[in-house]
């Protein structure tokens, strides 16, 4: 069986970055082939290169045995390559529909005008496919990311390409989605196409991949069956080295003070009367499906959206939260979900959003920043979260993804806030960093800092969480004690409607007694 | 300016775009209200009339400055590209003597040439739309000058083409309603743009230029051609402004044109468009054009001092403006 | 009972000239118990802004008009709507083509200009180098000027050489800047032209920035103008009578309003002034600061 | 004006930022040079001091509207409230009789009030930079006319006003260079502003709401405030143009000023910040603007006829950002 796609000695090196060095992948047409690597490993860029988006310095690609030149993205889709980025790639003001098909509209009046309703009856037989609800019609500016990821597959699928490649697809998803999404590569597989998979859930890759190619460091490591090679194996290819996975012991903060107590929250339809509080040295975790309405929560605590009602308190003392300001003063820090909106000036180099949130303490008499000792901090924490870079004067969005979101976190950790609300913070990470963050947060926790972690993996949550709170439709349906299982966990994250009202009266009760 | 922020108000405001549209006229009914009670003079067929022809020149450029401002550009050289397009159809129709419809040919080709002149700098060789413009702006101004041998032409010698703006066929149909050509040129020019705009590929991509071009490139689109058509659609309708201007001035003026662009640009943003592409509508131009004429007329019939007719229409421009965003947020 | 209302439409609205001659209107306004409105574009070269402005004033109903028409042919179908409405309409400044126009209260700019060639040419010998700077090359008042003013040149003083002509929109700065220019490629220069009070302003500051000796002839008046004359900077200039224009116009516009008969030219009249008749009550009488 | 384009040249050209900066001044000098063999008259100290000269009102301006447009704005107002501020010097000084350092403070002060009036225009009630300064534009415009009674205010009355731009301290102290105080307070303007920009919290906030501003607002920062301070600062320098003009002139001349916005800003794009904000330099401003007026001494010490010099004018503008572009992508 000759291979669809073989990448050989690949090599690109931007301005200070060399990102690939004799790079290798095969691919076979009905194969799911895991690409896996560390955060700047240059899995992105390798793909970027078959997806005609990059050009290659070095190497050779084949297709179906024969050279060939994918010089743009136009003859990459022409060759029958499909890519979903990991950063979106989608026109905000466009609608769903149109954002899947822009450049292949659907005419008539030969040819002349677009046919809408065609277009969105197109683009509601592919949702209907991946058993997504969403109204083709609906601006895509205006969902969540995880949404707009999902178009960016709907639109991947609707080229029935014949390599797939797929950064990160799992990244904003949830369980229940990505189930789903799996559900589709099984279909596709069957259909002989050739995927290419780069995620960093290592729990991914048993249950979908056929091959797992590891790269490190910009260098091709090794490719291995997936179903044989134990995990802990794939990791050290990855990191060099092999992992120690801790499971660190719950802490008892029955006695601990209470730092964040929120009342009575309510934001339109999308909170719903929700109470929560936080203690000293506490990890709370933040369950619930998509669009439950955690990462809504965080924005209202923060003052980043108005809240129509509900109290804030800290150490027992009302504040006033109107803007974002208000909360970090008050000492409660935010890490948004969406990075590129939300976290980052990527047009600014590294140093600078580091100290984004903290500029006042390095700033001198008369306004003057003290740019040394803004080196120091930066280069410390590029150091302490391995944020790969070649200098702290790189501009961020010269970096690749998880670097970037470690950049967001040495932001937040930099101003040392006493309530500090992560909302998917390993999301683009790799497992090594991942396991970084943990620690991080655990060290966070017992120096006294009170933790809330909002995150899409449940075992994730599981790990880290002292206590989880469950979210459904904008209500908090209960908080679990830290040892609950992932079952306890869904069925409060699918309480709908009124039954919710009567399980939020007795669940919270245990979990607080615990 | 900044795209990303706020998406939420975005997603909404399109959301409820058509109530939103519907409501934009609030500013404009408001104003025709106040000037209406203030003077009995305002709220004549005449001057109605009048202001919708002050209305023309104006709202035509703005839809063609709609038009490339959408896919995240700005267009500085509507006004002298006007003047421009003016003078050679006086050229063709006065100094050579050919028959009209030549004469309205030559200028939208004129238009779309020079259109794709900018979209060739910009798209191709990558200039800012500010610098590609400004300096086609210059370019044009001075051509003017040049062509015309720096004094107006005019166009006695071709009687059909005061008609343009000046006749009415409506007027002809039905007698009451003497609405000159150039108001019902703006309105076709509006309803044929829009229609573009909404329902034809070119609209699509100009949307979705202005929304995210890197998106659309790597959707494996040739961004460049497109954007390129842009330019020559939106060139070739100052054509249509340039026939216009003449019409009703029954002669190319070739030192004028030069900061037309700024009440261009100025009614597209009030219209709700924004600077920074992706969004807007021509409805909503063709309702920022009307307010400022509708100001200027009006403050004239008050009779309000020149120097504070200025500081009024200034502030009359922000607050319809606040109007409307508040209006948004509360929807 | 309502004042009787006549609206003036110029051509220009800020610049000191036509301030001068809104003077005239106003104190005419007082003298004869009307209200008069005065209004202009930004620029002379906004012919449909003042289209725009002329109908306006149309809708208004008024008694008459004052009308200084950046191009006649352009304001045609409105002038003779006026025509129709019996609206007397009064052309100032410089004329307006066609039988429509009661009366024309104007400067002849052609024979003006003429006149500071010939002193120009008097004053450097009648011959060498000069040079103009002039408002705008496309309205009338600027093309009157500038071709009176060289054609006169070539007609009569054929040894005077004009090496360059150039447009500042009668913007002070612009038309500084456009001087220090024209001084610098032209060393052996003698004289220099302003048409209009701006771009004389400009002229002088021009020679003085660079420290240069030569004959400046202006136009107009206002203060600086007038200081630059007795100061020796400025040889002298052209003025018209622009409060008198103001004043005529309305005056003629009242009586044609009532039906009584109007002179058809009023010459508002020009004179050449310089240090040593500035301060003549006749000369200034038609300054203004 | 799509920031995610060509993210590839853009980045490279940062961090060779030192070279570039050094290189952009190439169109300049080529410029220079041409001129140069082109005419004996053009490289005179004379007329080198005449071009600084006239630089430094536009320069002192687009350093004004560097700092909005840096941010993701754009101010249409620099022009009028040059004029506003020069004014109010006149008020203070003649219609007052106050010392001279009253007169300047009273036009910086009004600079800086104006600013923070379009600044909480924009920041608080969220109006577009376009609008909010173009309503401003208008307001000051008239605001200037109403104020000084539609004439011009003479200076006369303080004997020491005209020394503020006419002046030479240097030539006081060097006597063969009698470079005049304008062009020295132009290059004050530079280095102090460029400082602000670069070493300040304020100019490390300028840029950061260019780059992203929900993302600053997310951070804990209060970026309406900074926002406004970054309004004011613009409308201050402003307020030192307003000085320098009316010291130039030896008057406020209250119809001047409108037009001049085009200018200024035309020279912070040549000189290479983005209108989509987050990027810009003040050298790179001041070269733009060197740019505009060495193109205009020179054209005119060519003699080339005045339409000509527009045509030229606009291509050159278009060549001279094309080169930039192109050296950009080359290193
Ligand atoms: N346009 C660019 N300019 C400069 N450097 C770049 C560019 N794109 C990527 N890089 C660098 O190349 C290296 C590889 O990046 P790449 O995005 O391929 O990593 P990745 O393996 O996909 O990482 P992640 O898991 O974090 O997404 C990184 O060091 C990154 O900073
Ligand atoms: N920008 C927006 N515009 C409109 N609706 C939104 C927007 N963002 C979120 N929503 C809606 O608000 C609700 C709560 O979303 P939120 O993002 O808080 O959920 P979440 O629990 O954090 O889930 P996720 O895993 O997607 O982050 C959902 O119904 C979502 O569709
Ligand atoms: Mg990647
Ligand atoms: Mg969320």
């Amino acid at each position: 069986m000759t291979a669809l796609v073989i990448m050989k000695d690949i090599g690109k090196s931007f301005p200070g970055v060399r990102a690939l060095h004799n790079a290798q992948l095969e691919l076979r047409s009905g194969e799911v082939h895991a690409l896996m690597g560390e955060n700047g490993a240059g899995k992105s860029t390798l793909m970027k290169i078959l997806a005609g988006i990059y050009r290659r310095d070095a190497g050779e690609i084949l297709l179906d045995g024969k050279p060939v030149e994918i010089n743009s993205p136009r003859q990459a889709q022409d060759l029958g390559i499909g890519i979903i980025h990991q950063e979106l790639n989608l026109m905000p003001h466009l609608t769903a529909a149109q954002n899947i098909f822009i450049g292949r509209e659907p005419r008539k009046a030969a040819g002349l005008l677009l046919d809408e309703a065609r277009l969105n009856a197109n683009a509601a037989e592919i949702f209907a496919s991946m058993h997504l609800k969403l109204d083709p019609r609906t601006p895509v500016g205006g969902l969540t990311i995880a949404r707009q990821q999902m178009v960016e597959i709907a639109k991947a699928l609707s080229y029935r390409s014949r390599v797939l490649i797929m950064d990160e697809p799992t990244a904003a998803l949830n369980d229940a989605e990505i189930a789903e999404l799996f559900a589709i590569i099984d279909r596709l597989k069957a259909e002989g196409v050739g995927i290419v998979y780069i995620s960093h859930k290592m729990d991914e890759l048993k249950r979908i991949a056929d091959r797992v190619t590891v790269m490190r460091d910009s260098e091709y490591i090794g490719t291995v069956p997936a179903a044989e090679t134990p995990v802990d194996k794939i990791i050290s290819m990855m990191v060099g080295r092999a992992l120690t996975e801790e499971h660190p012991d719950i802490p008892d903060h029955a006695t601990s003070e209470v730092v964040l107590e929120v009342k009575h929250l309510n934001r339109g339809t999308v909170i719903r009367d929700v109470s929560l509080s936080v203690r000293k040295g506490e990890i709370l975790g933040f369950a619930g499906l998509m669009g439950a309405g955690r990462t809504e929560v965080a924005r209202a605590i923060f003052g980043a959206d108005r809240r129509d009602s509900g109290d804030i308190y800290m150490h027992g003392k009302k504040v006033d939260i109107r803007i974002p300001q208000d909360a970090v003063r008050a000492g409660i820090g935010y890490l948004s979900e969406d990075r590129k909106h939300f976290g980052l000036a990527t047009g600014m180099d590294v140093r600078n959003n580091v100290v984004l949130a903290s500029l006042a303490r390095f700033t001198g008499p008369g306004g003057l920043l003290r740019e040394a000792a803004m080196h120091d901090v930066a280069a410390r924490y590029i150091d302490q979260l391995a944020i790969k870079t070649p200098s702290d004067r790189q501009e961020v969005r010269l970096l690749s993804g998880g670097n970037q979101q470690k950049i967001v976190i040495a932001k937040w950790l930099l101003r040392d806030c006493e309530v500090l609300i992560f909302d998917e913070p390993t999301r683009g990470i790799d497992v090594g960093a991942k396991n970084e963050i943990y620690k991080l947060l655990n060290a966070l926790a017992k120096q006294g800092r009170a933790i809330i972690v909002i995150s899409s993996e449940l075992p994730e949550v599981l790990r880290l969480s002292h206590r989880i709170a469950v979210m459904c439709e904008g209500r908090l349906t209960g908080i679990l004690p830290g040892g609950a299982t992932q079952e306890e966990i869904m069925h409060l994250a699918t309480l709908r409607g009124d039954t919710a009202n009567h399980n939020k009266q007795s669940k919270p009760a245990k979990g607080e007694a615990k | 300016m900044s795209a990303s922020a706020s998406t939420a108000s975005v997603s909404i405001g399109s959301k409820f775009s058509g109530a939103h549209r519907l409501l934009a006229f609030a500013s404009l009914i408001i104003l025709i209200l106040v000037f209406s009670l203030a003077s009995p003079n305002f709220m004549q067929t005449s001057n109605i009339i009048a202001i919708l022809q002050a209305t023309s020149v104006n709202g035509v450029l703005a839809i063609a400055a709609t038009l490339v401002i959408i896919t995240g550009g700005i267009d500085l050289s509507v006004g002298t590209l006007m003047t421009f397009c003016a003078v050679i159809a006086g050229v063709v129709l006065t100094f050579w003597g050919m028959p009209l419809g030549l004469g309205v040919l030559a200028a939208i080709v004129a238009g779309a040439a020079s259109g794709t002149l900018s979209g060739t700098f910009v798209a191709k060789l990558k200039i800012p739309p500010f610098i590609a413009t400004l300096g086609m702006m210059l370019i044009l101004k001075g051509l003017s000058l040049v062509i015309s041998g720096t004094r107006p032409i005019y166009f006695n010698g071709t009687p059909g083409f005061t008609q343009i703006s000046q006749g009415s066929l409506i007027g002809s149909v039905i007698p009451g309603l003497p609405i000159p050509n150039g108001v019902l040129i703006l309105f076709l020019v509006a309803i044929a743009t829009s229609f573009i705009l909404e329902r034809t590929i070119l609209g699509r991509f100009t949307f979705a230029l202005g929304s995210n071009e890197e998106a659309v490139r790597l959707s494996g689109v040739n961004t460049d051609r497109w954007k390129i058509a842009v330019y020559a659609l939106s060139g070739s309708i100052c054509g249509i402004a340039g026939l216009l201007i003449a019409s009703r001035l029954n002669s190319a003026q070739p030192a004028l044109g030069q900061g037309y662009e700024l009440d261009a640009i100025a009614a597209v943003v009030i219209g709700g468009t924004s600077l920074s592409g992706g969004r807007g509508t021509i409805i909503g131009t063709l309702i920022g054009a009307l307010i400022i004429s509708v100001l200027a007329n009006g403050l004239r019939i008050l009779s309000v001092a020149q120097e504070w007719q200025t500081v009024v229409t200034g502030s009359i421009i922000i607050l319809a403006v606040y109007t409307d965003i508040l209006r948004r947020r509360r929807l | 009972q309502d004042k009787m209302y006549i609206p003036l439409i110029s051509k220009g609205f800020q610049h000191q000239f036509w301030q001068a001659v809104k003077a005239g209107a106003d104190k005419a306004a007082a003298d004869l118990g009307v209200e008069v409105t005065f209004e202009g574009p930004d620029s002379e070269t906004q012919v449909d802004r003042q289209i725009d402005m002329l109908a306006a004033a149309l809708a208004k109903k008024p008694a008459a008009i004052g009308f200084a028409a950046l191009d006649s042919q352009a304001a045609l179908p409105l002038l003779q709507q006026a025509k129709d409405a019996k609206i007397p309409v009064v052309a100032f400044d410089s004329g307006v083509e066609g039988d429509i126009p009661v009366a024309t209260a104007s400067t002849n700019n052609i024979a003006a200009a003429a006149l500071a060639a010939d002193m120009m040419a008097g004053l450097i010998g009648d011959e060498g180098k000069v040079a103009l700077v002039v408002h705008d090359q496309t309205s009338r008042t600027g093309i009157d000027r500038r071709d009176g003013f060289v054609n006169r040149m070539k007609e009569a003083h054929p040894k005077v050489e004009i090496v360059a002509i150039e447009y500042g929109e009668g913007d002070h700065l612009k038309s500084t800047e456009i001087t220090k220019a024209i001084l610098q490629a032209n060393p052996d220069l003698k004289g220099m032209f302003g048409a209009n009070e701006g771009s004389a302003i400009g002229v002088v500051n021009g020679a003085k920035e660079l420290g240069r000796q030569l004959v400046i002839i202006g136009y107009d008046s206002g203060a600086q103008q007038k200081q630059a004359i007795r100061d020796g900077q400025m040889a002298g200039a052209i003025t018209q009578n622009p409060v008198g224009i103001g004043y005529k116009t309305v005056e003629a516009a009242v009586k044609a309003a009532k039906g009584e008969a109007v002179e058809k030219n009023i010459d508002t009249g020009f004179y050449y002034y310089d240090k040593t008749n500035i301060d003549q009550p006749d000369i200034a009488a038609v300054l203004y600061d």
